[in-house]
């Protein structure tokens, strides 16, 4: 095990702003092993949490996290940090449920301010469709004992006064499900912190290395690949690595790297868009939810309004982004918020989405031996991202897919039965 | 005291003019042309705001656009660039981001602690005790930057969008830029020039006399133009696939802001140049500016920067400020030649440079220090086009890399020259761009189904033989021997930038994540390539190495007014809906459909359709026409049911399901001839199902012949339901015997209605009542609907709404798919059972179909009655196990039934609980668990139908 | 907002248009079994690369076509440069 | 029974449009926005197999007006659509069956079906020197002379409601007539009047675009 870096604390802090003293690096660059007991692809909050869990909760230390980019490019430092557990399906909310208690003990766990802001999180009903399927999901969630209720529009004018809940608009707010426990996150921060963590320990945080190639031997697939073959290693711009495990943390690129292991994927990817405006004083103190007008927003301390929407209709694996989302997405927020029309639009960027057809993750063992999917968690990713790292670490070292995780295996999409999260799932930040 | 200068040759402003305003409550004048920067500088003001963090006195830096100091409140606007906005008369402009005043600031104190206050500090502490973050955080948002948006009375005004198709857009108004224009122009493209300033002409506007000449002669050539619309004071924001456009139109006179959008041939992407901060210690306090501000205030606004000047020059604009300030009586007591390694070390003074260190250890007094260190390329425009630009160092700048064939650059951002050469190429680069819209341009007129042929030949192709424009070698001065700002709004140092970088923020991306550099307003304008170089020092490498961050839309902020504009948001109304508006109808808004949803009493009116009869208005109700040989084959594919034997005046119930066995959507099907049918589905499922026919009909059987038209408007939709509505329709109905035998349950009829002849009249029973569905053309619809008031009048008809409908349809037990189903309901789940066949060669899902029925474990829809017949559980109450809190089903449908006096609903519940007399346990919302009985039947009124097949 | 070229409309702006996803055969449903049937509902090649999808010129001429279009730069085969 | 004599037959040219309106304009008669909804509105239905497109005289996207008034459109790749003033539909119709013969969805080589639309589609028609511009707010087509001559045809969007279109100049004088689902009639309206205020019409209460 490595040498634990210094602690972050105020004092810390005190003492190095009088000594002027440089703070070590949070994580280093280490020189590439040929062979890793488990190879993690994709540097992202995803691959990183489940490094760091592998090592700091099963003692699994040589563990390498490759990423072609710099860690936290993809859809780590994309999405609009919003974190929630009040899901429509049991399956669902246990799941959320445990990522939002590791978000909660996190700062201290990683000692790195995460700058959690439990603010709560609003989800508006314009129709009365839309205040059916709050209270369904209000419902499944109190019997799991989340903090989740229906409340009126007046309630709803409480929690942000700045949202228009006249009821002779184009799309009246008839209510909404209130969820106290969410918030928003510094996301950078989370990716930090589990790559500090991880490195502690040893973890090799590989990045500018691309993967070429999965090698599997002994599959029912062309070149030994796919179903019934066994993973023995990675091909990547570097070098190759050997490996019994390799794990697919790729997000928006699952299916590419997939591929190389010769497992077809359920998904098709899209981009999902966001934006910030310029700052303005803090007015907004919730994060506010329309799935009928495809649009969440919230406030950040420095005063931005992050947006975010449901995923472009059409599949590509472009980021560039399109005006055509900026101009619905103030549309609709002047809807909410006819106020607001003078606030900027300062930047727009975009991330790319695993789409699943039940809008539910792919995880854990798959029909080539040693070869782990983590992937399919469309627009959710970052809610789940704790929670996936630590169950998907279990079921390494297991052997056996997690309970948490057991209703998200790629057999279902064979069976015939797949996740009821698609109803409640529209635009569900 | 006045920093007006005399009338300076080429000043843009109208001394005849007085605009009053006011500055932080003081009354201030400045004139037409003055912006609001040059206004208050005019004034002899020093200090414009403080910054975010450490909330130091800042001044004018660039005076234009990009200035991160000027950043101001004008009434209710937040964050406008005072550097760039006309002034106006009567405007109340305030300093943002202080408290109490701008003069004493108490987030000043910040300066004090600012060695603790380092990049990223706050990841680094309040983790402990953990209950006083949210404490911290407060605090924190009270630092956020930036003005107040008067949420609480501002309206969205009346912004505006309009849509254009320039074969040549133009960005940037300068002398390459009007060159561009104006070629392209001549040779027969049609050319939208957008200039970001208040005028054509770019740095010739604040240039010499011969300068100003050249520009004035060119922008006149573009006005006068008829190829060529010039559009002034606005911005091109973005460039995305396909050269899709935006353009940011101010000053119009019917929208503050209006968005252009643009599907450009071509795009011509001419910004000149940004000018670069150089970074030393004190490189934002007050009196410190660039080259290009200097000049503009002088020049353009007759403004005295400053009285004793130190200048540090590295090119020629740095030598014309020199000229410049001299000329208007500045006193010059340093000119150091950065060509010649002179640099300026530090500067001292809070709310004006008071003293300047030199790098020959001199130490002078000066109020004013001008530097002219280089520019920055803002290649937005081509990074979103995929370019990536890479550095010269010979140079000191970005240059693009690889552009589409879409894009030309010219000007500055390609190369260095005089006016006349860059003129020259710009002028260049608009033949090239002319040719290879209008090649584009002709395929597409050859391609349109609605244009005529091309009645012009195709240009041939033009090869790109410009000549390229110099790149005249510059030194790199980034940094002196001090460190400085960086990043002035988001008030980042390069010391901050280094310590980043040795804690593992090595590349630029994560630097700026971590550091927040270049993510403040002016989105890296200014500080990329500071920001790079001070990264290169630090992870000791070279400039090329580093790269630059991406560049993403827009290149300047817009408004979200703007970018909303006018919003279309349709709504559809029946040929009823007015009669509905004027006679109390509550409106409920369907979908994109406006409905009655009641007329003051749904319980009464779901009474009334029991007892004696309603009228419905049901025209969202989808409608298709189908005509053809093959429609019962089409039927048979889409439906989960069997249709090949349905009789010529029979109507059908059918179900739909997707490729993947879930029920989608449902309907009746009426036979309206040999081969003419009526078919109609939900009102939300209407265009999906008109899209999903044609689909099987293009794509998989083209060769059946069926004709599918949407007659949903057409055809005004009206239920008259209730015990006496055959007497109230044999009233007025002409030609059709309406007797139980002749018309009976499930069959059509096509007569004439209140003297409207094509009438479709169907007899079926969503309500459970003796009914009948009306469809009348529209044109005609109020006519009928406005007699089958009179004419039943005594047999007591009256209007219903949707609620009692629902009331009715419960009572009855036909469920809604979407509500009684959801996303994964197959056909066993909804009770389908006898109606689904199974042994067709296809039907849409069938395997899946198949399998569903295999199975044991799927939901079912029951009935369920609550023990306590006042007890209305919520729609979406779960079924829970007993006192546990296992969940076996929930609640889908419930309402308080009049007819029966009691509770009614539908429920998914577990297989296990479906058997009718099961008893269930329902979770109400307030925390009750109550008893329930599941029913023999999904209908709890009538459940035979004998009601409706009288 | 990408330009789709419509056979019969011709170059029309994708936003009057439905993209249909990857085109995927459909299996003979009185013959395929569930696992291949699962597979033309659910598996998809999605490449980084050309594709050949269907759109629904929902806004023109209400044709369903295919065309090829590479997912990494929506370059569209048989039309100019993106 | 003697209520059933008080009725008669319906005329058809008594049609309530969904615009009850008169013609909105420009003080400079620069635009001008029309109801048309009474337009008589006939479609024809047959693959190009059937000989209807040499029938009918024009192809997809274009426009030809017969001697009689009625203007014949390419509006689909395998559809036509007849307009003419309010009333004409069982003469149009009468008129096509001496042509097609059977039209009610008959079985055969000539597989053609032909259905009255009048009341199906709400329709108005935008003219004058600025109705190109006022158009072009809300609609994003290339409307210039050279893509959408006088005599296109051609569906769009105007204002979020998909339309069909035919510029139908009108002495000289630049017009679009726009046919959309009757429902949205009133909307449409409402849509293109608003982007007309910037050349000068002004909309009476009641008609204004909500969201401003």
């Amino acid at each position: 095990m490595g040498k634990r870096p210094p602690k972050y604390s105020a004092g810390a802090l005190i003492k190095h702003g009088l000594t002027r003293g440089d703070w070590p690096r949070m994580w280093r660059r280490p020189e590439m092993r040929s062979s890793y007991d488990v190879v993690i692809i994709g540097g992202g909050l995803h691959g990183l949490a489940t490094a760091y869990y592998l090592a700091e909760n099963h003692g699994i230390t040589n563990v390498a996290v490759v990423d072609k980019g710099y860690i936290g490019g993809g859809g780590s430092g994309r999405n609009t940090a919003i974190v929630r557990s009040n899901y429509l399906t049991p399956e669902g909310v246990a799941f959320y449920d445990r990522s939002l208690d590791l978000y909660n003990t996190m700062a201290t766990d990683l000692n790195l301010n995460i700058m959690f802001s439990k603010r709560g999180h609003l989800t508006l009903a314009h129709t009365d469709s839309a205040l059916r399927t709050m209270h369904w999901r209000a419902e499944v969630n109190k019997l799991q004992g989340i903090d989740s209720s229906v409340i009126d529009a007046q309630e709803v004018k409480k929690q942000a006064p700045s949202l228009d809940v006249s009821q002779n608009t184009r799309y009246p707010i008839l209510g909404a499900l209130h969820h106290p426990p969410g918030g928003i996150v510094r996301h950078d921060a989370v990716v930090w912190g589990y790559a500090r963590g991880a490195d502690v320990h040893d973890v090799h945080i590989l990045q500018e290395t691309e993967v070429l190639d999965i090698m599997v031997e002994g599959g029912s697939g062309p070149g030994g690949k796919g179903a019934g073959g066994k993973v023995t290693g990675v091909k990547t711009s570097r070098g190759d690595i050997s490996a019994p495990i390799v794990v697919n943390c790729t997000a928006g690129w699952a299916s590419l790297i997939s591929n190389m292991a010769g497992v077809p994927l359920p998904i098709t990817t899209h981009p999902l868009q966001a934006a910030v405006t310029e700052p303005c004083k803090v007015f907004l103190p919730t994060v506010v939810v329309s799935g009928s007008l495809h649009v969440y927003v919230s406030q950040t301390d420095r005063g931005e309004l992050v947006f975010g929407a449901s995923v472009d209709p059409v599949g590509t694996y472009r980021v560039n982004g399109t005006l055509e989302f900026t101009e619905e997405l103030a549309g609709h927020v002047l809807e909410l918020m006819p106020g607001i029309s003078k606030m900027r639009l300062l930047r727009q960027w975009s991330g790319l989405c695993d789409m699943t057809p039940d809008y539910s993750p792919v995880m854990g063992n798959t029909p080539v031996e040693g070869y782990l999917v983590d992937v399919g968690w469309g627009t959710y990713g970052f809610k789940a991202g704790p929670v996936a790292g630590e169950t998907l670490a279990e079921t390494i070292a297991t052997g056996r897919n997690a309970d948490l995780i057991s209703a998200f295996g790629i057999e279902r999409f064979t069976e015939g039965d797949l996740v009821g999260e698609k109803g409640a799932a529209a635009v569900g930040h | 005291m006045s920093n007006r200068l005399t009338a300076q040759p080429g000043e843009i402003i109208d001394r005849s003019t007085s605009l009053s305003f006011t500055w932080n409550g003081k009354a201030v004048t400045g004139h037409q042309g003055d912006t609001i920067a040059s206004a208050i500088a005019a004034s002899g003001v020093d200090v414009f705001g403080r910054s975010m963090k450490y909330h130091r006195k800042r001044g004018i830096l660039t005076a234009d656009h990009w200035d991160p100091n000027l950043f101001v409140q004008v009434g209710d606007e937040p964050n406008v660039r005072a550097g760039s906005r006309r002034l106006e008369a009567g405007m109340v402009v305030s300093t943002q981001n202080v408290w109490p005043s701008l003069e004493f600031d108490l987030g000043a104190a910040n300066q004090l602690v600012g060695r603790f206050l380092s990049s990223g500090f706050y990841y680094k502490t309040f983790m402990r005790p953990k209950f006083l973050w949210p404490l911290y955080q407060k605090v924190l948002k009270k630092f956020a930057p930036g003005g107040r948006i008067h949420w609480e009375t501002s309206t969205h005004d009346a912004y505006d969008k309009r849509y254009v198709h320039p074969d040549v857009l133009v960005a940037g108004g300068g002398p390459a830029g009007m060159g561009a224009a104006l070629a392209a122009a001549d040779n027969g493209a049609s050319v939208l020039l957008v200039e970001q300033y208040g005028d054509l002409g770019g740095h010739l506007l604040w240039g010499d006399d011969a300068q100003r000449a050249q520009g004035a002669d060119l922008a006149a050539a573009c006005r006068a133009h008829a190829n060529i619309e010039v559009l002034v004071d606005s911005t091109v924001t973005g460039r995305y696939d396909h050269n899709w456009i935006s353009v940011m139109q101010r000053s119009h006179d019917i929208a503050p802001e209006r968005l252009i959008k643009a599907r450009a041939g071509v795009m011509v992407v001419a910004p000149g140049l940004v000018e670069r901060p150089y970074v030393f210690a004190g490189n934002d306090t007050p009196g410190v500016i660039l080259s290009g501000a200097a000049r503009r205030l002088i020049n353009l606004w007759a403004v005295k920067p400053g009285n004793r000047a130190v200048v540090m020059s590295a090119n020629a604009d740095g030598d014309a400020a020199v000229a410049d300030l001299e000329r208007v009586g500045v006193e010059v007591v340093a000119v150091l030649d950065a060509r010649k390694g002179e640099s300026i070390v530090s500067v001292e003074g809070k709310s004006r440079v008071s003293k300047v260190a030199l790098s020959d250890g001199r130490t002078l007094n000066a109020d004013l220090v001008v530097t002219a260190t280089g520019w920055t390329a803002p290649t937005s425009l081509l990074n979103m086009a995929g370019d990536r630009p890479v550095y010269d160092a010979t140079a000191a700048r970005y240059f693009s890399n690889s552009l589409p064939s879409n894009i030309l650059a010219t000007g500055g951002i390609t190369g260095d020259g005089s006016t006349a050469e860059l003129e020259a190429h710009g002028r260049a680069t608009g033949v090239l761009a002319a040719n290879r819209a209008l090649r584009r341009r002709h395929d597409r007129v050859a391609q349109t189904a609605r244009s005529n042929d091309p009645a012009w030949d195709k240009p041939a192709e033009m090869a790109d033989s410009r000549t390229p424009l110099n790149r005249v070698p510059h030194p790199e001065c980034y940094r002196s021997t001090t460190h400085g700002m960086v990043d002035f709004s988001e008030d980042v140092s390069s010391k901050d930038l280094i310590q980043a970088s040795k804690e593992g923020f090595d590349s630029i991306e994560l630097m700026k994540r971590y550091t927040t550099v270049t993510m403040g307003p002016s989105q890296g304008k200014l500080e990329t390539v500071n920001a790079a170089a001070v990264l290169a020092e630090a992870n000791q490498v070279s400039m090329a190495e580093i790269g630059t961050t991406v560049w993403r839309p827009p290149f300047a902020p817009i408004t979200l007014g703007a970018l909303a504009g006018r919003i279309h948001e349709p709504v559809r109304r029946s040929a009823l809906q007015d009669w509905h508006d004027a006679h109390g109808a509550a409106p409920l808004l369907a979908g994109q459909w406006v409905r009655p949803d009641h007329y003051g009493d749904p319980m009464g009116e779901a009474d009334n359709v029991r007892n004696n009869v309603g009228l419905i208005d049901v025209t969202p109700l989808g409608k298709l026409d189908l005509r053809g040989p093959d429609v019962s084959k089409l039927l048979e594919l889409v439906y989960v049911n069997k249709w090949s034997k349905l009789d010529i005046g029979r109507v059908r119930y059918g179900t739909m399901v997707a490729e993947d066995g879930v029920v989608s959507d449902d309907g009746v099907t009426g036979r309206l001839g040999e081969y003419h049918w009526l078919m109609t589905c939900t009102s939300s499922g209407a265009g999906a199902v008109w899209e999903m026919l044609e689909d099987w009909l293009q794509t998989y059987r083209p060769e059946w012949q069926v004709h599918v038209t949407a007659v949903t408007g057409g055809l005004t939709s009206i239920n008259v339901a209730g015990p006496h509505s055959r007497t109230l329709l044999e009233r007025i109905v002409e030609d059709v015997d309406l007797s139980a035998d002749a018309f009976p349950y499930f069959s059509v009829r096509q007569g004439t209605v209140a003297g409207v002849s094509d009438c479709i009249i169907w007899r079926i029973g969503f309500t459970g009542e003796l009914s009948y569905e009306v469809h009348v053309p529209s044109g005609h619809a109020l006519h009928v609907w406005e007699e089958l008031l009179a004419q039943g009048e005594d047999l007591g008809c009256r209007p219903f709404g949707v609620e009692a409908q629902r009331i009715l349809r419960l009572e009855k037990g036909h469920y809604i798919v979407g509500q009684d189903t959801d996303g994964l309901s197959k056909a066993p789940t909804a009770g389908l059972g006898g109606l689904v066949k199974l042994d067709k060669p296809d039907t849409i899902g069938l395997p899946e179909l198949k399998a569903a029925y295999e199975r044991t474990d799927l939901p079912i829809l029951v009935g369920v009655q609550t023990d306590d017949p006042e007890i209305v559980p919520e729609e979406a109450a779960q079924i829970v196990d007993g006192g546990s809190n296992t969940i076996l089903g929930r609640i889908t449908s419930s309402r308080m039934s009049p007819t029966l006096g009691r509770s009614v609903c539908l429920a998914q519940v577990d297989p296990s609980l479906a058997a009718a007399g099961s008893s269930i346990t329902v979770l109400l919302a307030d925390g009750r668990r109550v008893t329930a009985t599941v029913q023999e039947h999904h209908a709890h009124v009538d459940p035979e139908g004998a009601r409706q097949r009288v | 907002m990408i330009v789709v070229p419509c056979p019969n409309c011709g170059p029309r702006n994708s936003g009057d248009l439905r993209n249909c996803g990857e085109l995927v055969p459909r299996p003979d449903p009185s013959t395929a079994s569930l696992v291949e049937w699962r597979e033309y509902l659910y598996m998809r090649k999605n490449p980084a690369d050309w594709v050949t999808e269907t759109w629904y010129c929902r806004g023109g001429c209400r044709r369903y076509f295919t065309i090829e279009r590479n997912t990494a730069t929506n370059e569209i085969r048989g039309q100019e440069a993106s | 029974m003697s209520i059933r004599k008080e009725h008669g037959n319906v005329s058809e040219t008594t049609f309530n449009s969904p615009v009850d309106i008169g013609p909105l304009s420009a003080p400079d008669g620069s635009v001008t926005v029309a109801d048309a909804a009474s337009t008589t509105k006939v479609q024809i239905r047959g693959g190009a197999d059937t000989g209807a497109a040499a029938e009918l005289g024009v192809g997809y996207g274009r426009s030809q007006r017969r001697a009689d008034g009625a203007l014949v459109c390419g509006t689909r790749p395998d559809e036509w659509t007849i307009y003419a003033g309010a009333g004409q539909a069982s003469a149009i119709t009468a008129a096509l069956s001496e042509v097609f013969g059977h039209f009610q969805g008959e079985p055969g080589e000539g597989f053609v079906t032909v259905i009255d639309i009048t009341h199906g589609r709400a329709m108005l028609r935008i003219s004058g020197s600025n109705a190109t511009a006022a158009l072009n707010k809300i609609c994003n087509l290339d409307l210039s002379d050279e893509l959408t001559p006088d005599g296109a045809v051609f569906s769009a969007s105007v204002g979020n409601v998909g339309c069909d279109l035919v510029r139908d100049d009108e002495g000289g004088q630049t017009s679009f007539l726009i046919g959309c689902e009757r429902s949205f009639g009133k909307f449409l309206f409402i849509a293109v009047a608003d982007a007309c205020t910037e050349f000068g019409l002004s909309v009476p209460h009641g008609w204004e675009l909500h969201g401003h």
